[in-house]
């Protein structure tokens, strides 16, 4: 094919991880990611590791999403153990998860997204023109931060969350901080869903796809066993190798998910799609009411789910810290040394499937996959027809356009560091 | 209460290249007051504060006849004096101080002095050497060793040099020399090798030692072959120090017989007391 | 006159820049300072000279030394961030081992057109002015060592352990009291003993003390006679600290006798 | 001295009234082992059998870290912040910690008075509290094992109650008014303060004169045992920490990110930390491992004449809290002073 034009860049500003994107504009179009992160073989870390060890190596495949690193694989070895946990460490992880997910959220619309939108290279720029837009994207981010301070001992690299349960309980008085402040920044969530409300999403990226999420065990929640497709179809996670497949393209460090063969999405999009029945309280009236911007074939959409689950996890938190009452309990000790274990949440860039062998409390095969790593070819393909809608209608600004492009992959918020952990199947 | 860890704005009034690495710089008291009844005896220091960088001991190189003044004469070697070789005219630093015993210059009055510097040792001496100007009929003879490895790194080399003319006619002898640099113009060798010029009297002589501490013993069985009393040898140390007056323990050396504050119970310290104090030096 | 500071990420969690990028102070930092270059939150600039450069990450491909070397070259100052500039990180622990073989196990027989490698700490490739710990570094420590730039001077490195802290905090020791196999007493302090105030044994997340005063070999014993194995003991000093010069060594001295 | 007695069944009310004359600090358990001194809600979680604190009293007037001043860098000025000093009162100390407390007043309170420590110090009220050794304990061997001055109260256990030594006037106030707490000390009780008297001086690990220590140490140094002992060391300062009569400091200036403003602060500091005998130019007065090892035990070691005691009180912290199990008194016993170890103590 002759190239008449090309979009190169080999560094994506304001993503978390390090790719580029190649755009070749010729006879036809074709875009791909270079996933230029190194490789960090985290299966290989964990290997003949004691599984404490590779519970507190996980986290550090990906900062944004540590806590759900550290989540996972915590389920994972105590599924493999037979560990049942109590209630409480159930709710207190939940809680810890859910802060997560609004600061990795906030700090991907306000940080990453947003500038975007209003024109600007970063959110410091930005900042001085739209002082109480970020005030608010500080709040949100602050208050995620700090429920995962108060429970998981600080918002990277959760040390406190072990298997079992916790190293040591919050205070009551600290969940009564959270409860507190949940109150405050709820405003500024709502906030949050409105400013997208000020904009169209380009139809170039409109698309038919299928989305992957979680069933959730309950409410719209982040755990369960089961993964549930937009076509219908579902499958438990111990099954997850049958249906998601991984290839590797010789211009990638990551490796890229299809789910039946086919490029597929998660994350915030996908579980609005599959579960917004399942939502309540503010973020269920925001959505009925705004529900046109809920589009599953346009990847845009992705920013306005994002924003609606923070409303939704904020007034969540709040409820589980009405109800709390911290109870004194020891961590749940395991009684045996050997098993095989798998575990599936909701990161909050989308499905997280762990999957552990232990043998005499070694890790002997540990398998992850990310969400970033599922999405990639879709997300390529997003990429690729921005570009080609763009050229077709008379864009020639090749700047302009890969501006766009730009934006369509930060609306999945990839997490590159996650992406090349490195997957074996 | 007064708060000991206070400070006095000072005020820099000139700064002198003394070497490459040292400058001599002359402060003043902001507060008038303080300015007047401000007093030292030489060999103490001052705790020398460069705000939101640190404080560091430093001895006063200065005579204490001079009030409302005093200088101090600092090395370039790490954080807190490089700072401090930023300064520049007009500029406000914290003092406070004097600390340490300082020398005993009122028992060397009526004898002679030797004065053996190395290096960065110049600085506490040359108070002492000062002072004695100040107040030359109450002392005998003078002898000043001022060494170091290279001719640009003797400190005050040209002041002290400048007045070695009128000075031998007082009875005042100047001996600078080197140990490494070949293209220096005059004396060669260690400090201790140039003992044996001094004007001092052995048995009529307070000596004082300043340098690193590897120097201390070659001088030490210099002097003493020389028939130097050892009772009248002292020496000024140096340790890591956050207060000054003997709270922070960095400074606390020697063994479990004699246990000293080089900053309160030093940093002068007489013979005996080194040789009878393993880790003191 | 402001300090133009760039921030750069070679191969990491990203953790150290979201760190940074997450200081309560994050809107006085850019006031305070020009921020000539930082991809994770800007789209704006490119590698130029600065005043310093503080860069997180292992060196784990060509790309990334040939960054990290422009780095260096356009640089008055570089700062290491975090474990993995400083270490290698947890990749580092990877240390040791042929690269193509654990390529081959995890990506068979498939070609990738950049060249990979175990991720290795910037001081093996550029001159590194000064360390700044943790995995991440802690917010207190981040503003210092930014505002001891600004006023013109540097920062003061930490060269005690975590165990001094953990005593300020007045923490139970849970090496002494659980006979858990805690890091503390060889970790770099800073984090103010995090981990042993939740009851978790440090991991040493923070890296081996500097100027070769991490202990290995004296902790290992006390391990040792607690019980613990070689393996075991190895595996769990290897993860932060697999990069620290003699660190192997000095854990097969102690366990010498038996083998 | 005047003495009274307090039954059992009035300690907790007497407890209670304590808080009247500041915040009330006393010892509890804070985990399986340890027992640490915290502000006190409920009396009742008193711990009355502890032996040793894992923070020794010298946190309530040295702070682990605490703000010096304010600093002003644009305008080159040092502000010195005094926070608010309330009263408090330090329930149960044991007498080792009484006179480690006293070495800290010699150090902190001589011609250059601390004022941050002498603040805290006035608005402080000593009650002690008698204790029986464990196998740590050498405060006999020190001869700190009892104390005649350096606290307000002093409580005597006894088999119903407690006899009560009244140190000074802050005592006799408290006393005073509450009289109708207090009995009458009859012969019964005086027979039972002897009886624990002696049992207690019969529980100690060593006997003998201890003070010739400093002599055999000093000449001792070149000993391989300070090589074999020191390389268990991590040199993580424990030691020094929890050492009741260790004060070492270190003060930094702490800029804020304005470059205007900062503080300047200062944080205990450990003769086992490398940087402790570092100056400038990179010279180590202590430049081995070995060198600090061996630093503590002469330091310690040596005489802190205004007292006429060694720095070292004989507590054990230091070996309790060891976590390379390093035995301080064993290190010395083997250096051979006089003092005899007393097996199966
Ligand atoms: C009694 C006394 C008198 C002195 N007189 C002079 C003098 O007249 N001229 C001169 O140039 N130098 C003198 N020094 C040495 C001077 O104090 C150090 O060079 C200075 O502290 C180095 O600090 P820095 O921050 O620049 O170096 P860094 O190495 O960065 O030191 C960091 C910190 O360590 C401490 N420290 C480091 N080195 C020393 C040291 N040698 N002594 C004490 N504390 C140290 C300081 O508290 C300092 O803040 C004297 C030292 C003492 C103890
Ligand atoms: S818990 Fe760990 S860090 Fe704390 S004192 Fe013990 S060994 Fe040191
Ligand atoms: S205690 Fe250890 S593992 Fe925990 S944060 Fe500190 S250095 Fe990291
Ligand atoms: S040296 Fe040890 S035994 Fe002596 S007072 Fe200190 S902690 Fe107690």
């Amino acid at each position: 094919m002759k190239i008449e034009r090309e979009i190169k860049n080999d560094h994506l500003a304001r993503i978390e991880g390090k790719a580029g994107v190649v755009v070749e504009i010729g006879d036809e179009i074709r875009a791909r990611i270079n996933v230029t992160e190194g490789p960090r073989f985290f299966e290989i870390l964990t290997k003949e590791k004691n599984y404490e060890e590779a519970a507190a190596i996980c986290p550090r495949i990906c900062s944004f999403c540590s806590i759900p690193h550290k989540l996972t694989p915590l389920e994972a070895i105590e599924n493999a153990l037979d560990v049942e946990v109590t209630e409480q460490t159930k709710l207190l992880r939940q809680m810890l998860y859910f802060g997560n997910m609004v600061e990795s959220h906030a700090l991907h619309l306000y940080l990453f997204a947003i500038p975007d939108y209003l024109g600007y290279h970063d959110a410091l720029s930005m900042a001085k023109e739209y002082p109480d837009l970020m005030k608010n994207g500080m709040d949100l981010k602050n208050f995620g931060a700090m429920v995962q301070n108060i429970i998981g001992s600080r918002e990277i690299h959760p040390e406190n969350a072990v298997v079992g349960g916790f190293g040591k309980l919050p205070e009551q008085h600290e969940i009564e901080k959270i409860k507190k402040m949940a109150y405050n920044v709820i405003d500024a969530a709502v906030a949050t869903v409105e400013f997208f409300l000020d904009y169209e999403y380009p139809s170039y990226v409109n698309l038919e796809r299928n989305h992957l999420a979680i069933k959730p065990h309950n409410g719209y929640g982040v755990y369960g066993d089961e993964i549930v497709a937009s076509d219908g179809f579902y499958f438990s996670v111990d099954k997850y190798k049958e249906y998601i497949e991984e290839d590797i393209a010789p211009y990638s460090f990551a490796k890229r998910g299809k789910y039946k063969g086919e490029p597929f999405m998660v994350g915030a999009l996908s579980r609005i799609v599959n579960n917004h029945n399942l939502l309540e309280g503010k973020a269920k009236e925001l959505l009925n009411s705004h529900s046109e911007f809920v589009k599953a074939e346009n990847s845009f959409s992705n920013n306005f789910c994002q924003a609606l689950e923070i409303v939704y996890f904020i007034e969540k938190i709040a409820e589980m810290a009405e109800n709390i009452k911290i109870r004194k309990e020891e961590r749940v000790k395991p009684d045996k040394k050997d098993g095989k274990g798998y575990a599936v949440t909701e990161a909050p860039r989308g499905l997280l499937i762990y999957e552990v062998e232990i043998e005499n409390d070694i890790i002997k095969y540990m398998n992850v996959i990310t969400p970033t790593a599922m999405f990639l070819p879709m997300m390529e393909i997003d990429a690729r027809n921005m570009a080609e809608g763009m050229w077709k209608n008379g864009y020639k600004d090749i700047d302009l356009i890969g501006k766009k492009v730009e934006m369509v992959i930060r609306a999945y918020d990839p997490c590159i560091s996650c992406s090349v952990h490195v997957i074996r199947l | 209460m007064h708060n000991v860890y206070a400070l006095y704005k000072c005020r820099v009034l000139r700064i002198y290249d003394l070497t490459d690495d040292v400058k001599l710089f002359l402060f003043r008291f902001e507060n008038p007051s303080i300015a007047e009844s401000w007093t030292f005896v030489p060999g103490q220091f001052v705790q020398l504060s460069i705000p939101g960088v640190g404080e560091v001991p430093i001895s006063i190189c200065s005579s204490p006849m001079k009030r409302g003044f005093f200088e101090l004469c600092i090395k370039k070697a790490g954080r807190v004096t490089s700072k401090i070789f930023d300064l520049k005219p007009g500029d406000s630093v914290g003092v406070r101080g004097p600390y340490g015993n300082g020398f005993p210059v009122k028992d060397f009055e009526e004898n002679d002095l030797l004065l053996i510097a190395a290096g960065i040792g110049m600085a506490p001496l040359r108070s002492v050497f000062m002072y004695a100007l100040d107040n030359r009929w109450k002392f005998g003879n003078i002898t000043v060793i001022n060494s170091a490895r290279y001719g640009k790194r003797l400190l005050f080399q040209k002041e002290l040099e400048a007045m070695r003319d009128v000075a031998e006619a007082e009875n005042i002898r100047i001996i600078q020399t080197v140990t490494r640099d070949p293209d220096w113009p005059g004396r060669i060798g260690r400090a201790q090798e140039h003992i044996k010029y001094a004007n001092t009297r052995p048995d009529k002589s307070y000596v004082c030692v300043c340098g690193p501490p590897q120097i201390y013993n070659d001088v030490f069985n210099k002097l003493i072959e020389h028939g130097y009393d050892p009772k009248k040898i002292y020496v000024t140390l140096e340790r890591r120090m956050k207060c000054g007056v003997g709270k922070c323990g960095h400074c606390i050396a020697g063994s479990s017989t004699f246990l000293k504050y080089i900053c309160i119970d030093g940093p002068v310290f007489g013979y005996y007391d080194i040789i009878s104090t393993p880790g003191l030096i | 006159m402001k300090l133009r500071i760039g921030i750069h990420g070679l191969t990491s969690c990203y953790g150290c820049q979201l760190r940074m990028a997450s200081v309560r102070e994050l809107l006085e930092v850019a006031e305070n300072f020009e921020i000539a270059y930082w991809y994770m939150v800007s789209s704006k600039g490119e590698i130029s000279h600065v005043d310093i450069a503080f860069v997180e990450g292992s060196v784990s491909t060509a790309k990334d030394e040939e960054e990290l070397k422009k780095i260096r070259e356009n640089a008055d100052v570089l700062v290491a961030v975090g474990s993995c500039a400083i270490y290698g990180g947890v990749q580092g622990m990877l240390f040791g081992k042929e690269y193509e073989e654990i390529f081959k196990e995890v990506y068979g027989d498939n070609k990738i057109e950049f060249e990979g490698r175990i991720g290795e700490p910037l001081k093996k490739y550029v001159k590194v002015d000064y360390n700044l710990p943790g995995c991440p570094p802690e917010e207190e420590e981040i503003i210092y060592y930014l505002a001891t730039f600004a006023i013109g001077s540097y920062p003061e490195e930490k060269d005690y352990p975590v165990c001094t802290e953990c005593r300020r905090k007045g923490y139970p020791c849970v090496l002494i009291e659980k006979n858990e196999p805690c890091l503390g007493p060889l970790t770099v302090a800073g984090c103010d003993a995090r981990c042993p105030g939740y009851n978790v044994a440090c991991i040493g997340c923070r890296g081996p003390l500097p100027h070769g005063i991490a202990w290995f070999d004296s902790l290992a014993k006390t391990f040792k006679e607690k019980g613990m194995s070689k393996e075991y003991i190895k595996a769990r000093m290897e993860i932060f600290g697999k990069q620290y010069e003699k660190m192997d060594e000095m854990i097969e001295k102690v366990f010498e006798d038996e083998d | 001295m005047r003495y009274v007695k307090i039954k059992d069944e009035k300690v907790y009310e007497f407890l209670e009234g304590l808080k009247n004359y500041g915040k009330l600090y006393a010892p509890v358990k804070i985990s399986d082992k340890f027992y640490d001194r915290k502000e006190i809600d409920d009396v009742k979680k008193i711990a009355f059998d502890y032996i040793r604190t894992i923070m020794p009293a010298k946190k309530f007037f040295i702070p682990p870290k605490e703000e010096m001043f304010e600093i002003d860098i644009e305008n080159g000025e040092y502000k010195e912040k005094l926070e608010e000093v309330e009263p408090f009162v330090l329930f149960g100390m044991h007498p080792c910690e009484i006179v480690a407390l006293r070495i800290l007043d010699g150090i902190y309170m001589d011609e250059y008075a601390d004022i941050y420590y002498t603040r805290r110090r006035k608005a402080g009220i000593i009650i002690g509290l008698s204790c029986l050794p464990d196998e740590y304990c050498f405060c006999n061997l020190r001869r700190t094992d009892f104390v005649d001055i350096g606290f307000d109260l002093f409580f005597h256990e006894l088999p119903d109650g407690y006899l009560i030594r009244v140190g000074s006037p802050n005592g006799h106030k408290i006393i005073d008014e509450n009289l109708d707490l207090f009995a009458e000390v009859n012969q019964q009780d005086i027979d039972a303060f002897r009886e624990f008297e002696e049992k207690r001086q019969r529980m100690f690990r060593c006997y003998g004169s201890f003070d010739n220590i400093r002599y055999l140490l000093e000449l001792t140094m070149q000993d391989k045992l300070w090589d074999e002992e020191s390389e268990k060391c991590f040199g993580c300062g424990n030691c020094t920490n929890t050492c009741p009569t260790c004060r070492c400091y270190d003060v930094q200036d702490i800029p804020n990110i304005d470059g205007k403003t900062g503080k300047r602060i200062r944080f205990w500091d450990s003769c086992q930390f490398r940087s402790h005998g570092l100056v400038a130019g990179g010279h180590n007065f202590r430049p081995t491992k070995k060198d600090r090892f061996l630093n503590r035990y002469i330091c310690k070691n040596s005489y802190f004449y205004p007292l006429g005691t060694s720095y070292c009180v004989g507590c054990g912290n230091c070996t309790y809290f060891c976590p390379a199990n390093i035995d301080f008194l064993g290190n010395l016993l083997k250096v051979r002073s006089t003092a005899e170890e007393v097996k199966n103590a």
